[in-house]
């Protein structure tokens, strides 16, 4: 075990399955000599040479669109796009196509591939570099939709991704990549989907959260914690497949509910948590369940985006105020 | 424009076939033209949901198609049912899609063709993959994509062409211009005057031919099929065609264009010519064409009574191929739909 | 006053606004000679000139691209995609650009444009032709995302949206363009962004909807009112902006919903809409908050789509179920 | 590839300018390197978010902007703040952009400039929208769009010159082939051996010229502007020039490539180029540099000073400009996050 920030311990995932796997390859706009614009493929293509770890032309379709007739054709494609403001060129095709062939074809043609997309706000980048719209995915049939709050985590998920059968978007949170630190085996532990974690255990509330958010809702809680709120705290790692009974065994202890995301409000995956919960849980809800969301605005720039974010503050705000069940 | 058979029949330099062979591609053809028909005629009785039909195009898909090794990968459109099954999709898949059921979409392993693309333009990109990824892994197996001049406006056609060139993937792309897409003639798609030209922007071959001219086609398809095997790289090429009749059975081709341009080209009909040639030779008997044509009849109504027995899907079977597994959100959508306890 | 088809009730109203602002254009794929697959464009370019109503390529990111540049130098664009499901080329475009280009320029440069795209099932045709993902519109900050019913709202609406100033997304309904019937005034009258519209009043059970479902859910309530059931119909007309008071107004008074949706489950507008009616009324319900919805399946093809799109059968179950409270 | 004036100073052909012109170009291109030098300098110190360099790439800005009109349509990109500039977008919006300030993207009404392109290819088609509204409406503005080698990947590229092409809109397809593409060089971006020569797939004429060159850039700018202008249609231009410095402040060219190219193009630097030819004509003195030199600077910290003067956008400001008017659920949230009380 070795204490990694969540970027190396994707990038020793990244190798161990390049190193174990023949049929892997890592592909993506300036993944290779440059090891990536976050350096989580910092080394790769000198160790596994430039045909498994592909610098390609800036065309986010066509790397998608190669990496699902790879797949098709036997190859394990890990596709890479640089940010994800930048993967909305390549929606069609995951869409239309990726998410789609295993049952276009009953089965017949399948497309296990990965795609790695950092994403979230909070490092002050240009505009396009910060969202959270992790709910175009969840909402779309046919993809596994993976977002890892931790060092480990991160490892142990996209191994698993890897192996998985079936097309997996890998959402990787950009302001975690070198602010968290954890151990991580070697090689890596991999980690189940559809299992959510409970990082905190309490008993008058629970918060729901994965990825970039969850440190902050750990610190809301320890906070709460200190004035005498005592929060479960989930981590749900994959939102498809989701981990409703964690949620809703959580939720059937604490009679509480605080959602925290960062992705815009609106048709965010905070509102299918939210419609879930009360449709399985109603009677034993004590206050509304409460959502913490980023905004229906764009992601403000660097002197502003911190309005956007949810904050420790709101955090905690949303908590006290679900507590006088409100 | 590479021409080799002329509508007359004649020849202009040699034909890539032995006689043999072009006697079977022509009884190819015919079995195209039949299931085509059939096509169109099950969609007039609503056994069928909207069908696009191919007639005139028979000799670009069935020629190019004849130069692949059975093993090659096939990524076409949903009016390319002629070249799937030459490529080994069996006719009672490509009924079954256009019943609506999506067990069309599978056919037997080892038939390496991907299910109709309905998008347009999306296509010839995972063509590029595929190619790429045989390579990678060492085979031989090369991709051919075909796809419309409509298709070559979308962005993804670009990206797949220049994805193509960077990497020297063995990928054969096949256009057939058959001068519309729906509506829209070939001269308000692009301002190129030829598509084959467009090649040139990739670092690429292109190559224009007759697509209508059986051996044309297949030359031109030969030598790219054997650049794409030999490791030497993508062809564009484009076969020049015509859609004679309308876009789809719901499309009324009077809207925008005279029924005179139809006629022209029926008079290059692309089946004609190589009966024309074949009889120049001998090699043609009307007894034989009835042969043909009452074989391919029966062949293709089996196709249509196999499709037309299978049940349709029903609830459980819409969930059960999103994913090698089905997660337990789906697990529980299934029980709402079919009634059953929720697990 | 004529009795029209819903796509009868667009032509006229697109006829009425290139008659009466020469700004507005219609641009798209066959809407000019042919008239649009559905016809709905059918004698517009006859009339008003092929400069006005613009065959395009076969490139959906190209057609909404340049309405994009078109409404910022002063023109009207009405855009239009055949099918929701070829709308995903052009999501770069609608979600980078277009939708933000207001909030990127502080109001310096807007985009009023809108973009026509025929959504839902229930034809039979082929794959792509019958989606229903509005949520990915309406979880995109800065559009507005328009769904009318019938024939009068459809005129009414789509007046409303070429005069917005801003970027307006409207889904036609395919399969009430010819189903449909109902009287449109000529000139159509304007009908308001964000107001609800109730269908049908009752004291039981408040069930919201909009578009393609509504005639659907109309008949579902007809049936329950004949067996005591009496339900408040709402129909939503426009999801951004939207009307919640309308919506909460009428829970107060029932104290149940049932929304109904033809869309995929997760993360759909269904589930904002449950989420919102619990955090606003959670001690006023008597039941939880219910969705039917269509599943996270692709949708599939002619033979067995009536699996996929919500039932009368499937909507009165669930106001069945909410009315014994669960 | 056209060239006038060459790197020693003298030239071939005519220059496009008047001495007059030539020499408020010069100004300008020194203008714009104290504007890049100092981003630079501020996103070392933090007071900038990253900052791309246009280090090398003045000639091929300035030059084409110089062609056009005062009211002509802009699009470009994050790495064209000199051609912005030119184009009448103020140094202060450039600056407060790049603190990140939306309102850097306001620039003063008359300036037909959109806010700089962040993703890379979409605005292409753009400017078509643009150039095409303008001839729609009677006007003779036309639109230039700049880019990079790299977006000619993009679909988008593909989907705007051939609209461009089809329509015959107005607009200037300005490529500034600057080599690379963050770490990828131009010859892995596509196998054409030039871009210009993707122009022959939309029926465009295509030019590639000296980048570096001042009169090079501006001579084929002034023709595809003419032709824009009098309705004969699109062009596209390849300025090859090279970006000497790193993709942005947050790159670190040594990883990708060997720092002796970048000395090779410093050496071909194109504002030493000018000051060679009219040092040549005894038009350039060290005392008329300095003079320029500090007046830039002057103009610069101003701007930079303005910039900063900006109080960031407060909470309820990041509402305000979603819409002409807030929709209720914005102004709620809006509520929610600055604590009023709810509506
Ligand atoms: C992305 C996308 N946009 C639009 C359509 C609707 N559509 C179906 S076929 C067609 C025309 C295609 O023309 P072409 O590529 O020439 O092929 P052809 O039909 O002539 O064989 C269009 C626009 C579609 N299927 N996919
Ligand atoms: C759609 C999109 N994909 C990827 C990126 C990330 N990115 C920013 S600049 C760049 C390279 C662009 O190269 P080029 O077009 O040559 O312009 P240059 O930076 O050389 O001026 C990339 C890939 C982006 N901004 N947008
Ligand atoms: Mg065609
Ligand atoms: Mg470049």
């Amino acid at each position: 075990m070795a204490e990694q920030n969540l970027a190396q311990a994707l990038t020793g995932a990244l190798d161990h399955v390049l190193s174990t796997d023949p049929g892997t390859i890592v592909l993506g706009e300036d993944v290779g000599l440059t090891g990536g614009v976050f350096r989580v493929t910092d080394g790769l293509q000198a160790k596994h040479g430039p045909e498994r770890v592909i610098d390609t032309p800036v065309a986010e379709s066509g790397i998608v669109g190669a990496a699902f007739g790879m797949a098709i054709a036997g190859l394990r494609p890990i596709a890479e796009i640089q940010f994800l403001g930048f993967a909305y060129p390549a929606f069609d095709q995951v869409v239309s196509h990726i998410s789609r062939i295993r049952n276009r074809s009953r089965h017949r043609f399948t497309a296990p591939l990965v795609i790695r997309i950092p994403y979230g706000a909070g490092i002050g980048a240009a505009e396009h570099h910060s969202e959270s719209t992790e709910a175009l995915f969840t909402h779309t049939p046919g993809l596994k939709v993976v977002i890892p709050a931790t060092p480990a985590d991160a490892a142990g998920l996209l191994l698993t991704a890897v192996a998985d059968p079936d097309p997996v978007i890998f959402l990787e949170p950009i302001r975690s990549y070198r602010r968290l630190r954890g151990e991580v085996g070697d090689p890596p532990e991999p980690v189940a989907f559809g299992e959510a974690v409970l990082r905190q255990r309490g008993s008058d509330v629970t918060i729901i959260s994965y990825g970039a958010m969850v440190p902050d809702v750990l610190e809301a809680a320890a906070q709460l914690g200190h004035t005498g709120t005592q929060a479960d705290v989930i981590d749900l790692r994959t939102l498809v497949p989701l981990d409703i009974e964690a949620v809703l065994e959580s939720v059937a202890r604490t009679g509480r509910a605080v959602i925290v995301q960062e992705g815009h409000r609106t048709c965010g995956f905070a509102a299918e948590l939210a419609a879930s919960i009360q449709e399985n849980a109603l009677y034993l809800l004590e206050a509304p369940v409460a959502r913490v969301t980023g905004w229906d605005t764009v992601v403000p720039l660097r002197r502003a985006e911190h309005h956007y974010v949810p904050s420790i503050g709101r955090i905690v705000a949303a908590v006290e105020s679900t507590m006088r069940g409100v | 424009m590479l021409e080799i058979l002329r509508p007359d029949g004649s020849i202009v330099g040699e034909p890539p076939f032995s006689m043999d062979e072009t006697k079977r591609l022509y009884g190819a053809m015919v079995s195209a033209r039949t299931y085509d028909t059939k096509g169109t005629a099950l969609q007039k009785q609503g056994r069928l949901a909207t069908y696009a039909s191919f007639e005139g195009q028979e000799a670009a898909q069935v020629g190019a198609i004849a130069t692949l090794r059975h093993d090659d990968w096939l990524v076409a459109t949903y009016r390319d049912a002629a070249a799937m099954w030459m490529q080994g999709y069996p006719w009672v898949n490509l009924f079954l899609g256009r019943t609506g059921d999506e067990r069309g979409g599978s056919p037997p392993v080892g038939v390496n063709v991907l299910p109709p693309s309905i998008t347009v333009g999306a296509h010839m990109i995972h063509a590029v993959g595929l190619g790429w990824a045989e390579a990678h892994q060492g085979r031989d197996r090369i991709a051919m994509t075909l796809f419309g001049d409509g298709a070559t406006s979308e962005g993804d056609f670009h990206e797949a062409m220049n994805f193509a060139g960077v990497f020297g993937a063995p990928v054969v792309f096949l256009c057939q211009n058959n001068h519309y897409a729906i509506s829209t003639p070939r001269h308000r798609q692009t301002a190129s005057e030829t598509i084959a030209q467009k090649a040139d922007a990739y670092g690429i071959p292109g190559v224009q031919v007759d697509g209508n001219d059986l051996f044309a086609v297949a030359t031109a398809a030969q030598e790219a099929v054997a650049r794409a095997r030999d490791g030497s790289g993508p062809t564009l090429i484009e076969a020049v065609t015509f859609r004679v009749g309308p876009h789809t059975t719901a499309d009324d081709p009077s809207r925008y264009r005279d029924v005179s341009e139809e006629t022209e080209w029926r008079g290059l009909d692309p089946i004609d010519r190589v009966q024309r040639y074949l009889e120049s030779l001998g090699e043609w008997t009307p007894e034989w064409n009835d042969q043909l044509a009452e074989s391919a009849a029966k062949e293709i109504e089996a196709a249509i009574a196999e499709a037309e027995a299978f049940d349709p899907l029903g609830p459980s079977e819409i969930f059960e191929a999103m994913f090698e597994t089905p997660t337990p959100q789906l697990e529980r959508q299934r029980s709402l739909l079919v009634g059953e306890p929720d697990g």
